[in-house]
């Protein structure tokens, strides 16, 4: 039986749409609608997805951001959303972390660096002053940032060296759990690597999990031991990685490989014909009966039209949600 | 300028080019005459040759020192009641003073007060603050005044709480704005994720990234608010005579003006060269600090 | 659109009946209306008696609606000095004051305007800088300095321009040109700095992309988005140009408005201030749902919100 | 072999601020010929995006001026132009897409007046001839229903949408070149697929030539007959596609393909580029990637490497290849 780390069971949000003078609620935006994912201790497991699936949401609702419309989230055994706010306080935040997509504003402008990575331990721990400077110099040795820069402002560093201090920042409360939001794709092309590679070695070295919002495939099959792929407020598909890049079943996750592969053009008649989706993702103000994806599907049928798909097993680390493989 | 940013310029070489803060008159010049501002306002009583509220009839009317029939005895002549107007002047420069700093250290207070809360508490109490600051902003401040002037009759407070009563609302306005910027701000993101307070949040988070907004606007407000008294100075809903004060002085001068134009002039270039400063300064400042603040 | 004008209109009333009961409250805290119009022949019987008249012996909330009541009848009560209803001689007065008034609001709108977008387009230029001088210039010295000094000039030395009176066109230069000045600065660098920004964004990129004339570009593409900014500040701009006409009319001695505030000011005649005070609220917070419509009418965005 | 449409020559632009004069673009050379697209490829502040404005001739003023080269267009040089004829290519000959789709379309103005605007400038139609001009160019962007679309306002369109619109208006008026300027990085992944492809199918219909400025080597491998390199304002190599993917020779491109993470194979560790690209206010006096450069040798500290042919169409500037 793997190690369960966090699970996440069900969770919906809707935001409320008002309208008119006495904020009558017209409508629900299904930001996420019924999303259950696990994450294993000591892996990364990403969620993938266009703008607007939902998997922001899904990362907010785990850093405690949302209240969830319902669902839960079980961390080691129990379920958090029950807990109090004390409770969370002491047992949950501190254990679970963030690092943010924009190295550039994650960083409040007037702090010296030395107070960026030790506000965590100040805000949660008791430690004295001489304590948090230590751990904070151990963390620069870690994330590769060499110590005499602790009294410097962020604006004197480059990208690459604020998301070092930024991951500097999420481990240090020695968290179990760190969500990684699109960690790289601010960076230039060439600094992307430094960083995938940096977490990576974390991760081993402090058996961390990770938890990966992404829209670039490569970079979530270089980064992640499971994937996920959302589509309007859902997941369509979840696999161990190398299997589901391998044996893509739903065809939306198709269509995302197709659009992410490196075909070179005179590739492309041989390799399998390019998947263009007609449209565009439709709101989730108002999703689509049946499979949400079906208006888009080049290969859906009535049924699609109609009822909602089934999660179908497929080996032992592979499930999707589409009535082909009823 | 999108393409100029498409490349990077490193800093150090940037700092190294610029002129040393000394040398740069939109910096200089406001601050020595803001200084001579000061100075006057403080060694009032040393500098000036004349005590400015004596009248002395038969010295009435007297024209500046370079005009016909002027004298160095009265270098910038004298008013209808033959007071000295260069003693007044220098006096005039305490009730400016005064009044100017009373009135910035009271709505800045406020102003940030209610920016940050609002901005950063966000749901009805923002607003009804900000609907309040609305209706605030679009209240001539003049009027307000007059009004308090019947009720609790000119005098000096009158003049500070007149003018704080809508000054507040720039500020409040302003670092609302900020604040909202900053709410959306991933390191604000980052203090709720790990836990802060929103009372830390405000005060360590969001305070510090507005007191260069905060500077800038109180630095440009320096001469609004020298404007505004002296306007209700010169209406006589200001601070009362004898009491050298700028804006009186002007109005001294109104029914005399086609016999003796220095009685109005000379005040008036008092109130000017201060204003011109401060608004010159928090220019100077504003690109220091904060050049997003153009349109301020 | 409709929801819009509706909500707005909702905020007006809400925000009218904010500022009467700001006004009436500063009013009672102040103390005993009567103390203002004892003299040293007054009795205490006749003070009972206006207390009466007046209402004065009432309890608060019934005085405010009282008040409140008055007011949305046109009834500003009446004048201790002058002994008529406020709200004649305010009827008298506000044409003037309205004259003077938009003429000064199309001088300056139009000339900061102009000024506004011929430095941007002409950044650093000769132009520019004279704008900037003009404005900075205009925004420190005090209106009414430079209202008595143009009399000074145009009325005393050189004699071409008349000083009092109202029948004339002539009579309109001097306070008209001075009043102009309270926007005229502070708007022509608003456009300017609007202008700018919006000379740098992507869709004017676009639109020289599109090989258009610059002339087509600047007063078609960039003006229209340029003036969403200076519109919001619209009603900051008018409670400008309402402070400036106070001091403009007592300057110029113009029978508008301002003056009578101002001499109801002096003569500490209260009901006479209160009265213009509250009729110009009004007019402020109409005036700003008129240019909310006006934005929304400039902003798409707005105009299809369906809010 | 397909018309030469456009060739750059040595082309040098730079900014002239309050604290120096910045190269921008320092002696970049490449061709477009008649339905070819080329792709600039770069990190950001590498000079791409400079050198597309540049052969427009809408570099910020003042401070943005080319101070060398030549930029010869069907024959004509366009940097010694005036004014009023540059004017008279943008929109009509040569035309530009903008990376972002949110901002690159006026809000105050209804889509379908922004394309008839360029209709009725370039083409000198009657006015009943502009608006079956307007929806053919939304046609063409396959955009669902145009005659539907005219009176919308940008904000009432998806990112995708908008970038359509942008799309039309650039090929409203049947330009050769097009210069797309990162057009796809702002748009989700299954978008991007659509808008390429909607592009490849314009291009054939139309034989346009298009400048591809992208930092997206997935984008180039889909899109690009040919690639140029660039690094710190210059160009480093230059080959066709598949000859960059399978056999590039200059070290930052072999780096940076490397330090790419790919879909198509399992990656155990990446190749990781260390350091930062150089200032371009503060440039080593050599090569312009030595600093970072696992290669590097002495003269390439020294002196920049020349340009070197290594076949027909693929050249390399390295001390390495010479």
């Amino acid at each position: 039986m793997a190690d369960i780390l966090l699970e996440g069971r069900d969770l919906v949000k809707h935001y409320p749409v008002t309208k008119g003078l006495l904020q009558r609620i017209v409508g629900w935006v299904r930001a996420v609608d019924g999303v259950s994912f696990t994450i294993e201790r000591g892996k990364t497991m990403s969620l993938v997805g266009e703008s607007g699936a939902g998997k922001t949401t899904t990362a907010r609702a785990v850093l405690l951001q949302e209240t969830l419309t319902s669902g839960s989230i079980i961390f080691e055994g129990t379920d958090i959303t029950k807990w109090s706010m004390a409770q969370l306080k002491t047992g949950y935040r501190p254990r679970v972390q963030a690092v943010q997509q924009n190295p550039w504003s994650s960083m409040n402008p007037r702090m010296r660096i030395r107070d960026v990575i030790a506000e965590p331990l100040v805000v949660n721990t008791k430690q004295t002053k001489q304590q948090n400077r230590e751990r904070v110099l151990e963390l620069l040795d870690q994330v590769g940032i060499a110590r005499e820069n602790i009294n410097r402002y962020p604006h004197e560093f480059s990208g690459g060296q604020r998301q070092r201090i930024a991951v500097a920042r999420a481990l240090a409360l020695k968290p179990s759990l760190v969500v990684l939001d699109e960690p790289v794709s601010a960076l230039d092309v060439s600094i992307r690597a430094q960083i995938m590679n940096l977490l990576k070695d974390l991760q081993v070295k402090h058996n961390l999990s990770y938890l990966v919002i992404a829209h670039n495939l490569a970079t979530v099959r270089y980064m992640s031991h499971a994937v996920a792929i959302m589509y309007l407020g859902q997941i369509v598909e979840y696999g161990e990685t190398e299997e589901l890049f391998k044996n893509p079943l739903h065809p939306y996750t198709k269509a995302l490989i197709s659009a992410s592969m490196l075909t070179l053009p005179e590739d492309e008649d041989q390799e399998l014909k390019q998947i263009i989706l007609t449209g565009e993702m439709p709101s989730p103000l108002n999703p689509p009966l049946g499979c949400r994806f079906h208006t888009r599907c080049s290969e859906a049928g009535n049924t699609c039209a109609e009822e909602v798909p089934e999660l179908h097993t497929v080996g032992t680390q592979h499930w999707v949600k589409c009535h082909h493989y009823d | 300028m999108a393409a100029i940013r498409d490349f990077t310029i490193d800093n150090k070489s940037l700092r190294k080019k610029s002129r040393p803060v000394i040398l740069q008159p939109n910096f200089i010049i406001p601050v020595v005459i803001l200084t001579l501002l000061v100075i006057c306002a403080i060694f009032a009583p040393l500098l000036a040759p004349y005590n400015p509220t004596v009248n002395s009839l038969k010295d009435r009317l007297l024209p500046p020192f370079f005009a016909h029939g002027g004298s160095t005895a009265h270098f910038l002549g004298t008013d209808g009641f033959g007071r000295d107007i260069l003693s007044r002047v220098i006096y005039g420069a305490r009730i400016s003073l005064s009044v100017s700093m009373l009135v910035i250290l009271i709505t800045a207070s406020i102003g940030t007060i209610v920016g940050i809360f609002s901005g950063y508490i966000g749901g009805r109490w923002d607003s009804f603050l900000m609907r309040v600051t609305d209706v605030s902003l679009a209240f001539p401040a003049i009027l307000i005044a007059l009004l308090m002037a019947v009720i609790l009759g000119p005098s000096f407070w009158t003049v500070v709480i007149a003018i704080s009563l809508l000054g507040w609302a720039p500020y409040a306005r302003l670092i609302r704005g900020e604040t909202l910027r900053l709410r959306q701000a991933d390191f604000v993101t980052q203090a709720r994720i790990i836990g802060t307070s929103p009372l830390r949040i405000m005060g360590v988070h969001i305070f510090p990234n507005v007191v260069n907004p905060l500077i800038v606007l109180a630095t440009m407000q320096v001469g609004l608010v020298i404007l505004t008294e002296a306007a209700l100075s010169y209406l006589g809903a200001g601070i009362p005579p004898p009491t050298a004060s700028w804006g009186q002085m002007v109005s001294d001068g109104r029914n005399v003006i086609d016999t003796a134009w220095w009685i109005s002039f000379f005040p008036g270039i008092a109130i000017g060269l201060v204003v011109l400063s401060g608004n010159f300064l928090g220019d100077w400042i504003r690109d220091k600090l904060d050049p997003r603040l153009r349109q301020l | 659109m409709g929801r819009f004008i509706v909500m707005r209109l909702l905020q007006t009333v809400i925000a009218l009946i904010g500022i009467s009961l700001l006004i009436f409250l500063l009013v009672r805290a102040s103390g005993d209306p009567t103390n203002l119009m004892r003299t040293s022949t007054t009795t205490e019987a006749d003070i009972q008696h206006i207390r009466q008249v007046l209402g004065l012996d009432k309890s608060l909330p019934v005085q405010y609606w009282v008040f409140i009541k008055g007011l949305a009848h046109g009834d500003f009560g009446y004048s201790y000095i002058k002994l008529r209803p406020v709200n004649s001689m305010i009827a008298e007065s506000l044409p003037y004051s309205l004259k003077l008034g938009i003429s000064a609001f199309v001088v300056g709108m139009g000339i900061s305007l102009i000024l506004g977008v011929v430095a941007a387009t002409r950044r650093d230029s000769w132009i520019d800088n004279i704008v900037k001088l003009i404005a900075v210039l205009g925004q420190a010295m005090p209106s009414f300095w430079l209202a008595i000094m143009s009399i000074w000039v145009f009325a005393v030395v050189w004699n071409v321009l008349p000083v009092a009176g109202t029948a004339h066109i002539s009579n309109y230069v001097l306070p008209v040109g001075t009043l102009s000045f309270f926007l005229l600065p502070g708007m022509t660098r608003l456009v300017r700095s609007a202008m700018l920004d919006t000379l740098d964004t992507e869709y004017i990129k676009l639109a020289r992309i599109k090989g258009l004339p610059e002339r087509i570009v600047i007063w078609k593409h960039a003006l229209r988005n340029a003036l969403i900014t200076p519109l919001t500040t619209a009603g900051m701009l008018f409670a400008n140009l309402i402070s400036g006409a106070v001091i403009i009319e007592s300057v110029f001695n113009w029978p508008g408005i301002g003056r009578l505030a101002w001499n109801g000011m002096i003569a500490r005649d209260f009901p006479v201030v209160q009265g213009v005070t509250v009729m110009v609220a009004t007019i402020i917070l109409l005036v700003n749902l008129l240019v909310d419509i006006l934005y929304a009418y400039v902003d798409p965005q707005i105009r299809f919100q369906r809010t | 072999m397909s018309e030469l449409l456009l060739k750059v020559e040595d082309l040098q632009t730079a900014f002239f601020t309050r604290q120096g004069v910045i190269k921008a673009v320092d002696g970049v050379s490449f061709h477009v010929r008649d339905g070819e697209t080329v792709g600039i490829v770069g990190e950001s502040g590498c000079g791409k995006t400079v050198t597309g404005l540049s052969i427009l001739r809408l570099l910020p003023e003042p401070a943005g001026r080319i101070i060398g080269g030549k930029i010869i267009f069907q024959g004509v040089n366009l940097v010694e132009l005036s004014k009023n004829h540059m004017r008279a290519y943008r929109g009509k000959m040569i035309s530009m897409i903008l990376q972002d789709p949110m901002t690159s379309l006026n809000p105050v103005f209804p889509i379908g007046d922004q394309i008839a605007e360029s209709v009725r400038l370039h083409q000198g139609l009657p006015d009943d001839m502009i608006q079956p001009e307007v929806i053919s160019a939304l046609r063409l962007l396959k955009i669902p229903a145009p005659e539907m679309r005219l009176n919308d306002y940008p904000f009432q369109l998806s990112g995708g949408m908008r970038q359509r619109v942008v799309g039309a208006i650039a090929m409203s008026c049947h330009p050769r070149l097009l210069i797309a300027d990162e057009p796809t990085t702002a748009l989700d992944a299954t978008i991007q697929a659509q808008y390429i492809a909607l592009f490849k199918d314009i291009q054939q219909k139309t034989n346009v030539g298009i400048i591809f400025i992208t930092h997206d080597f997935g984008v180039v491998a889909k899109m690009c007959h040919r690639v140029c390199v660039m690094y710190a304002g210059k160009i480093v190599e230059t080959a066709p596609t598949s000859v960059i993917f399978k056999a590039p020779r200059h070290p930052y491109t072999v780096a940076l393909i490397n330090s790419v993470p790919r879909l198509d194979r399992k990656d155990e560790r990446l190749y990781s580029i260390e350091g930062q690209p150089p200032s371009m206010a503060n440039l080593p006096p050599g090569c312009r990637f030595c600093p970072r450069c696992s290669a590097a040798q002495d003269i390439c500290r020294k002196q920049q490497p020349p340009e070197v042919k290594i076949s027909d169409d693929h050249s390399v500037s390295c001390w390495r290849i010479s």
